[in-house]
C-alpha cells in the first residue's frame, strides 16, 4: 500500500497566486463562493474532472497553486457557462477557468501531448498566417501531433464528410492576410507596454 | 435595412448545410444580407482561453469592418455569436482591453465604434421578421414531425437577450410555426463537448450519446441544431458513440434546414444532402414532400 | 456674530461643546481632542470637552454639573445619529433644567468616524460639523412638545399567528380590536401545516383554540374577506378605512351549516381549492377548511354560475331555506373606524418554484412544493395525510431540495430561515409514514433555536441522508438502467466531491420565504419603508424591532423578514405590549416641529395652501392670510419652502437657522 | 494576466477636495446615511450633511446660499416618489428641483454641481454611490467661480417659486 502525507502546510499555499486570482478578470467575486456545488452539478464534463469546479474555485482563493495549475478540470472546460449563469453568487466561473488554463500555459504546464493545449497552438498559429481557420487541415494537424494512429480511425468518417462537400481541403484565407499580423502585433505591443 | 453578414469559418467546411439553408430562409423572408468585407476568424472558444487580448482584437476587426457596412450583424455559428458579444461586453467593462483593442485596430486603420448588434438568425427570425409572417409563407408543413430542439449553450448562455437563458423557446416556436411538434428535451441547452471530441474522445462520444438518446427517448424523429458545432458533433458520431453505448440513428439538421423545407425552398438548396444520418426516410414516412 | 443675527431673547450664548469617543468607534479615526481643543475656541463656547461615552450617566451627569457651574445655555452633542440618542440628551438638558430643545446634535459616528479611512479629513469634517451646529443652535428657541390623546382602539392588520396573537393579548388587555384579514378565513400559513417542528405537535391543536376565541371575543371585531383602504391620521388618532368584500352570505344569518355547498348545482368541485394549495378542488360555494373562522361560507363570483349567466338554478338558496343567508345583491361594504394604534402583521408568500426551471416544478407531476407537501401530509388534506403521487402509488424515495428561491442572487438573495427546519420535519413524516429513503440536499444545515440541533440529530438517527450540495437540476432523462421511470437529482456531493446522480420516485422543493407582492402597496398605505428586498423595516434592529418610523405603527411576524412561529408569536407579544404602553400612557408627545403663519408678514398669496398634504393650511377668508392649524400640520416644511414671501416659519428648522447651519459648515478657516 | 484596473489614481500633488453641502430627509436619505454608517461603508469626506425632515422643505435660497457661501456641489436626498413619510413633499421638491436647475445653468453653474436622488432609508449604498460620483464629477469640474452678486440676487428665488 502506498500511503502519502496528504497534510497542507501553510507553506504549501501561494497567497500572491490567491491575490491574482480574486484580482483577474472573472475571478474578482471568487470570495464570496459559498461552495455549493451548483457549479459542478452544473457541468457536463465535471463527471470527468479531477478536481469538480467547486473545489477549484476554493483551492484557488486559498491560493494552492500547484493543486490548480496541474487539474485536468481546466483542460476540460467548453466554455458552455452554464456554471457562470446559474452561479447563486455570480461568480463568473467560466472566465476564470480561460485566466486559469492561460496562466498553465504561461507557466508551462501541461502535458506535451494533450491535445487540448495543442489544438489551441495550432489553432492560433493558423489563424495568424491565414486569418481563417480551415478545419479540415486543423484536424489533421491535430491528430499528427497528438495521436497519429487515430488518423487511420478517422478516415471514414473524413471520406463522408468529404463525398458530402463538407471537408474542403482548399486553404481558407482573408485578402488582406498582412491586416491580422499588423493587429496581432499590435496587441503584443501593447501587453508588453503595459506588462499585462 | 441591410443586415451585415459574418459566415464564421465552420459555415465555408463542415457547416457548409448552415450557410445554405440560412440564406435560402432569409431570401423567402425577404431578409437582406451583405457578407462581411474580408473578415477574419473570430477566434472561437479557443484562441479565447488562451490567449483572450488578442482574441478581442481578432473579433473586434470584424465588429468594425461590419459597422461599416450596417447597425447589426448575423452570427449564425454559437461561437461566433458568442465572441462577438463578449468582445463587446468586455470592451465596455474593462478599461485596458478597449485600450488594446482600440491600438490594435488603429494600427490597421480601423476604429471601434460600439455601434453596432450582434445577432443570432433565431433572433432576427422571431422578432424582426416575426412569426405570423413565417407562418403565412409556409408552403409545406411540417405535419407534426417530431422535433428535439437543440440549442446548446453558446447562443444563449451568458449573453443572448433574446431569449430565457434558463429555458430558451424560440427554436421551439419557430419550428411549430411552421407546423412541426417540439417535444420535450430537457437536455436543449446541455453542452455537446464542443471539441472536445477532437481532442478527448470518449468525454466527448459520452456526452453526445446522452443528446441523443435524450431526444429519442422523448420520441424525437428528428434533432434540430443552431449550431455548426453541434450538428457535426451530433450527426458524424452516431456510430461510435453507439459502439461505446447502445446504437441510435437519428437525423440532426440544421433549424434553418426545416424552415428552408417548410418555406418550400428547391430541393437540393439548402444542403439536406449533406447530413451523414439521412433525414429522408422520416419525412417520406410522415409524407412530407418537398420540391 | 451671534449680535449680528439677533440671539434670540436678551441673553449672551453660553455654549458647553461635547465630544464623545464611543469607546475607539469615534476616537479611533477622528482626533477628538484636537476636535473639542477646536471646538473651545468657537466664538460663544464656554466649556469643550471630550468623554468615553456620552451616553452613560456620568456622560450625561457631566453635561448637567457644566450647565450649572457655568451657566450654560446651548448644548452642542457631538456623537451619534440623533436618531438614537437626541431624545438621552433632551432628557439631560431638561433635568438641569434648560429647555431641551437648546440642544443640538452632531452626528459624528454614522456620517463620519464610520465612513471615513482618512482622519485627517474626518477630523475636518467632524469641526465644520460642529462649527455649524455651534452657529445654529445660537438660534435655538426654548420650545414646548404638543400632547395628544389616544384613542385605546386598535387595527391588527392579518390574521395569521402573529396577528391573531397581538389581537388576542391586546383585546385579553380590555382593548377594542379591528382584525382585518383578507381572505374568508383567518389562520394563515400555518393553518395549512400539520405538524410544527421541532416539537411536532400538531399545528390545528394549538392553531384552532386561538382562532375560535378570536371569533367569539367580545373585545375583537373580525372582519375577514376585508382589506384596508385608507389611512389618515396620527399617532392616537387614526382614521382608517376598510373595504368588506362581498362574500354574498349575510354573515349575521349564516350558521355554517353547510347546506348550501351540498346543494350547489356543481356535483363535484372544478375550481383549484386555495387552501390545499391546489391539490383538491372545490365548488363556487365553499368553507375554506372545516375549522375556518369564521365559519362563514362565502360564495366566489368568479366560478359561480349565477353571476356568469344570471341562469343558476340557486339551489343554494332553497337550501338555505328560511334563513336567508345567500344574497347576490352584496356590494362592497366601506367601514370608517377610529383607531391609536396599529399593528401590521401580513405575512409571506412562499417562492414559487417555476422561476427555476432546472427543477422541473409544473413539468413533473411528481415535484411538489414544501407547501403542498403539508397538505399531502395533513389528516384534513386531500390525501386524509397519505403520502401519495399523484398517481395514487406510494413514493419509495423520495428528495427534499433546500434552498429553493433562498440563497440566490438569481433570485432571492437572503436565507429564509424556515426551511432548514421545516425540510427536517417534513423528511421525519416522510420517512415515519412511508419508509422511504429520504435524501436532504442542502447548502449548510441551520438550525439555531431551541431543541432545533437535537432535532437534526433524531433525523440523523432515523436513517435519512443528507447530501451536502445544491441541485443543478431535477430531470427525467436517464444516463443508468437504474434511472428509468424515476426523477433524477444531479447534484455535486461536496462532501464526496464528485457529482451525483440520484433517482427518486418524489421531489419536494423547500421553497422559500418573501415578502408578499403587494408588501410595496402595504407599506405606502400604512407609511413605513421597506427594506431594499421588501421586508417592512423597524425602526431599529436590536432595540426597536416591532417599531416603525411611523409613531403608533407596530409590525409583526414574517413581513418583518422570514421567521418562525415561535418568533412571530414572540414578536406579536412585543407588538401588543408596545400598543399597550402607548395607549396606556394615555396621551402621546409630538414633536413641535410644526409651521405657522407670521400674520403680518402674509401677502395672503395662498401658495401655501395646496402644497400641504394634511389640508392644515387653510385661508381666512376675512383677514386674507393664510393659518396653519397645529394639530393638523405634521412638521414637514413643504409650505415653508414654498411661501414666496418668507412668512411661514417652522419651529426647530427656522431659516435662519439652516442658514447658519449651511454657512457654518462652509466656513472653513 | 489581465488585472482589473485600479478604481482610482492616487496623484501625487494634493488635488482639489470639493465642498458638497448635503440636504437629506429624515425619513429617507438620511436614515440611508446612517445605515451605510452602521454597515461601514466608506465614501468621500467631502460632503457635509444638514438634516431636514422632508426634502420639501429645502427652500431654492437654501442651495443658493450654499453656492454664495462657497460649496462646489449641493445634493438633496430624499424619499422615492410615493414613498414621502409626508405623503407627497418630495413632489414639491422635484418642481423646484426642475426649474433651479435651469436657473442654475443660466447662472454658469455646471448641471452636475446640483444634484436630487432618491434615496431610500434601505438604500445606503446608493448614498455612498452617488456621494462618490459626485464628488468625483465635481472635483473633475475643479472650484466653483460664482460671481457672487448673481447668487444672491433677491428675484433669483422668487423667480424660482413662481
Amino acid at each position: 500500500m502506498d500511503l502519502k502525507r496528504t497534510v497542507k502546510f501553510e507553506a504549501d499555499r501561494d497567497p500572491q497566486f490567491a491575490h491574482w486570482v480574486s484580482h483577474t478578470v472573472g475571478g474578482e467575486r471568487i470570495r464570496h463562493c459559498l461552495q455549493c456545488g451548483l457549479c459542478s452539478g452544473k457541468c457536463p464534463l465535471s463527471l470527468y474532472m479531477d478536481y469538480t469546479p467547486r473545489r477549484l474555485m476554493h483551492l484557488s482563493r486559498e491560493g494552492f497553486k500547484e493543486e490548480v495549475l496541474g487539474s485536468t478540470s481546466i483542460w476540460l472546460c467548453t466554455a458552455c457557462y452554464a456554471c457562470m449563469v446559474e452561479c447563486p453568487k455570480q461568480i463568473n466561473v467560466t472566465h476564470l477557468l480561460y485566466a486559469l488554463k492561460q496562466r498553465a500555459i504561461e507557466e508551462g504546464r501541461y502535458p506535451r501531448r494533450f491535445a487540448i493545449p495543442v489544438m489551441s497552438r495550432l489553432f492560433a498559429r493558423m489563424v495568424h498566417g491565414a486569418g481563417r481557420i480551415t478545419e479540415s487541415r486543423l484536424v489533421v494537424q491535430i491528430l499528427v501531433r497528438t495521436a497519429i494512429w487515430r488518423l487511420l480511425g478517422m478516415s471514414k468518417l473524413g471520406m463522408a464528410l468529404l463525398r458530402k462537400g463538407r471537408l474542403p481541403m482548399s486553404s481558407e484565407h482573408i485578402q488582406r492576410r498582412k491586416e491580422v499580423a499588423t493587429l496581432l502585433d499590435s496587441v503584443a505591443a501593447t501587453r508588453k507596454e503595459l506588462a499585462i | 435595412m441591410k443586415y451585415a453578414y459574418y459566415p464564421g469559418c465552420s459555415l465555408r467546411g463542415t457547416g457548409r448545410a448552415y450557410e445554405e439553408s440560412l440564406l435560402a430562409v432569409l431570401r423567402i423572408l425577404e431578409v437582406e444580407v451583405e457578407e462581411i468585407d474580408d473578415w477574419n476568424c473570430c477566434g472561437a472558444t479557443t484562441y479565447l482561453s488562451v490567449d483572450e487580448l488578442t482574441s478581442y482584437a481578432l473579433a473586434a476587426r470584424n465588429l468594425a469592418l461590419a459597422s461599416r457596412q450596417s447597425g447589426e450583424i448575423i452570427a449564425p455559428c454559437a461561437a461566433c455569436y458568442l465572441v462577438l458579444n463578449k468582445t463587446q461586453h468586455y470592451i465596455r467593462e474593462y478599461p485596458t482591453i478597449k485600450l488594446v483593442v482600440t491600438r490594435a485596430l488603429d494600427s490597421i486603420g480601423l476604429a471601434y465604434q460600439d455601434d453596432i448588434r450582434v445577432r443570432h438568425p433565431l433572433d432576427v427570425l422571431l422578432n424582426d421578421v416575426g412569426l405570423e409572417k413565417i407562418a403565412k409563407k409556409v408552403k409545406v408543413p411540417l405535419k407534426g414531425l417530431k422535433v428535439a430542439p437543440y440549442y446548446g449553450c453558446q447562443i444563449v448562455r451568458p449573453y443572448s437577450t433574446f431569449d430565457d437563458q434558463r429555458n430558451p423557446t424560440s427554436m421551439d416556436r419557430l419550428l411549430e410555426a411552421c407546423g412541426a411538434k417540439v417535444v420535450h428535451y430537457p437536455l436543449k441547452t446541455r453542452c455537446c463537448g464542443g471539441s472536445q471530441k477532437g481532442t478527448l474522445p470518449e468525454v466527448g462520444l459520452d456526452l453526445i450519446h446522452y443528446l441523443l438518446s435524450g431526444a429519442v427517448a422523448n420520441g424525437a424523429e428528428v434533432i434540430a441544431t443552431a449550431c455548426p458545432l453541434c450538428q457535426f458533433n451530433l450527426d458524424s458520431f452516431q456510430d461510435e458513440s453507439g459502439d461505446r453505448h447502445h446504437p441510435i440513428h437519428i437525423p440532426v439538421v440544421y433549424f434553418t434546414q426545416l424552415l428552408a423545407l417548410a418555406l418550400g425552398a428547391p430541393a437540393g438548396s439548402f444542403g439536406l444532402h449533406r447530413c451523414l444520418v439521412p433525414i429522408e426516410p422520416v419525412l417520406s414516412e410522415k409524407e412530407i414532400a418537398y420540391a | 456674530m451671534p449680535e449680528d443675527i439677533g440671539f434670540s431673547g436678551q441673553e449672551t450664548p453660553r455654549v458647553g461643546v461635547y465630544i464623545c469617543h464611543c469607546g475607539t468607534n469615534i476616537a479611533a479615526v477622528i482626533d477628538v481632542k484636537a476636535l473639542a481643543d477646536y471646538a473651545g475656541q468657537l466664538p460663544g463656547v464656554v466649556v469643550s470637552r471630550e468623554y468615553k461615552y456620552m451616553c452613560s450617566d456620568p456622560g450625561q451627569a457631566l453635561i448637567e454639573t457644566d450647565i450649572d457651574d457655568h451657566e450654560l445655555n446651548r448644548i452642542v452633542v457631538a456623537s451619534c445619529s440623533p436618531l438614537l440618542h437626541e431624545p438621552t440628551f433632551r432628557r439631560s438638558l431638561n433635568r438641569a433644567g434648560l429647555n431641551p430643545f437648546l440642544l443640538q446634535m452632531v452626528n459624528i459616528r454614522e456620517h463620519v468616524s464610520w465612513v471615513h479611512l482618512d482622519k485627517r479629513a474626518a477630523t475636518e469634517k467632524a469641526q465644520d460639523l460642529v462649527r455649524a451646529a455651534v452657529r445654529r443652535v445660537f438660534l435655538h428657541k426654548p420650545l414646548e412638545k404638543r400632547r395628544v390623546s389616544i384613542n385605546p382602539n386598535v387595527l391588527v392588520v392579518g390574521g395569521g399567528i402573529a396577528g391573531i396573537h397581538a389581537a388576542l393579548t391586546l383585546a385579553d388587555a380590555g382593548k377594542q380590536v379591528y382584525l382585518v384579514e383578507r381572505e374568508p378565513t383567518i389562520g394563515g400559513h400555518m393553518a395549512q401545516f400539520d405538524k410544527t417542528f421541532p416539537t411536532l405537535d400538531c399545528a390545528a391543536c394549538i392553531l384552532t383554540p386561538k382562532m375560535t376565541t378570536v371569533g367569539s371575543h367580545p373585545n375583537i371585531r373580525l372582519w375577514s374577506y376585508s382589506e384596508v383602504t385608507k389611512v389618515e391620521g396620527y399617532v392616537g388618532n387614526y382614521k382608517v378605512q376598510v373595504k368588506r368584500k362581498p362574500r354574498y352570505i349575510n354573515e349575521d344569518l349564516c350558521i355554517g351549516c353547510q347546506e348550501c355547498i351540498t346543494a350547489c348545482v356543481y356535483k363535484e368541485g372544478k375550481t383549484p381549492d386555495e387552501f390545499n394549495v391546489g391539490l383538491s378542488k372545490r365548488k363556487p360555494v365553499y368553507l375554506p377548511f372545516p375549522q375556518a373562522v369564521p365559519q362563514k361560507v362565502v360564495i366566489d363570483r368568479d366560478t359561480c354560475i349565477e353571476f356568469k349567466s344570471g341562469k343558476c338554478k340557486k339551489t343554494c338558496i332553497e337550501a338555505c331555506g328560511d334563513r336567508l343567508a345567500i344574497d347576490f345583491t352584496q356590494k362592497d361594504i366601506f367601514e370608517e373606524i377610529e383607531i391609536g394604534t396599529i399593528i401590521v402583521a401580513t405575512g409571506f408568500q412562499t417562492f414559487a418554484p417555476e422561476r427555476n426551471p432546472f427543477y422541473g416544478y409544473k413539468r413533473y407531476p411528481n415535484v411538489y412544493t414544501s407547501l403542498e407537501v403539508e397538505r399531502l401530509v395533513n389528516a384534513s388534506g386531500p390525501t386524509a395525510g397519505e403520502i401519495v403521487l399523484r398517481d395514487g402509488s406510494k413514493p419509495g424515495s423520495v428528495g427534499i431540495i433546500h434552498c429553493v428561491g433562498s440563497r440566490d442572487i438569481n433570485t432571492n438573495r437572503w436565507c429564509s430561515k424556515v426551511c432548514c427546519m421545516y425540510s427536517l420535519k417534513l423528511a421525519h413524516l416522510i420517512k415515519e409514514r412511508t419508509g422511504a429513503e429520504v435524501f436532504n440536499f442542502y447548502i449548510d444545515m441551520r438550525t439555531p433555536g431551541k431543541g432545533y440541533e437535537e432535532f437534526y440529530d433524531r433525523l440523523l438517527d432515523e436513517g435519512v441522508h443528507f447530501v451536502r450540495g445544491r441541485v443543478a437540476e431535477v430531470s427525467d432523462w436517464t444516463a443508468h438502467p437504474s434511472e428509468q421511470g424515476k426523477l433524477v437529482i444531479r447534484a455535486e456531493d461536496t462532501l464526496a466531491g464528485f457529482v451525483r446522480r440520484i433517482p427518486v420516485d418524489m421531489v419536494v422543493l423547500a421553497v422559500g420565504l418573501e415578502p408578499q407582492k403587494d408588501a410595496q402597496q402595504v407599506r405606502r398605505l400604512f407609511n413605513m419603508s421597506c427594506s431594499s428586498e421588501g421586508w417592512f423595516l423597524e425602526r431599529h434592529p436590536k432595540l426597536a424591532p416591532v417599531s416603525t418610523f411611523t409613531e403608533g405603527v407596530f409590525i409583526a411576524g414574517a413581513c418583518q423578514g422570514p421567521k418562525d412561529i415561535p418568533d412571530s408569536v414572540a414578536q406579536a407579544g412585543a407588538a401588543a405590549a408596545e400598543a399597550l404602553a402607548l395607549i396606556d400612557s394615555k396621551t402621546v408627545e409630538l414633536e413641535p416641529y410644526t409651521a405657522s403663519v407670521i400674520e403680518d408678514e402674509c401677502s395672503g398669496c395662498k401658495s401655501c395652501i395646496p402644497v400641504c398634504p394634511y389640508q392644515a393650511v387653510t385661508f381666512l377668508e376675512h383677514e386674507k392670510k393664510a393659518h396653519i392649524n397645529e394639530v393638523l400640520c405634521k412638521g414637514c416644511g413643504t409650505c415653508v419652502a414654498s411661501c414666496p414671501s418668507g412668512s411661514i416659519r417652522q419651529n426647530f428648522f427656522e431659516d435662519q437657522e439652516i442658514f447658519e447651519e449651511i454657512e457654518g459648515v462652509l466656513a472653513h478657516a | 494576466m489581465l488585472n482589473r484596473p485600479p478604481a482610482a489614481k492616487e496623484s501625487a500633488g494634493p488635488q482639489f477636495e470639493p465642498r458638497i453641502v448635503a440636504f437629506f430627509c429624515n425619513w429617507c436619505t438620511y436614515l440611508a446615511a446612517d445605515l451605510a454608517g452602521t454597515s461601514r461603508m466608506k465614501y468621500a469626506p467631502n460632503v457635509r450633511v444638514v438634516r431636514l425632515m422632508c426634502s420639501g422643505r429645502v427652500d431654492p435660497q437654501f442651495v443658493l446660499d450654499a453656492f454664495a457661501h462657497g460649496a462646489d456641489g449641493v445634493f438633496i436626498g430624499g424619499c422615492h416618489p410615493g414613498d414621502c413619510h409626508y405623503q407627497e413633499g418630495n413632489y414639491k421638491t422635484l418642481k423646484r428641483y426642475a426649474l433651479l436647475k435651469r436657473l442654475l445653468k443660466d447662472m454658469g453653474i455646471e448641471e452636475e454641481r446640483f444634484r436630487l436622488e432618491w434615496i431610500s432609508a434601505a438604500e445606503a449604498d446608493r448614498v455612498r454611490a452617488t456621494i462618490n460620483d459626485m464628488v468625483e464629477k465635481v472635483r473633475a469640474l475643479g472650484p466653483l467661480a460664482l460671481d457672487a452678486q448673481a447668487a444672491e440676487q433677491p428675484s433669483v428665488a422668487q423667480e424660482v417659486m413662481a
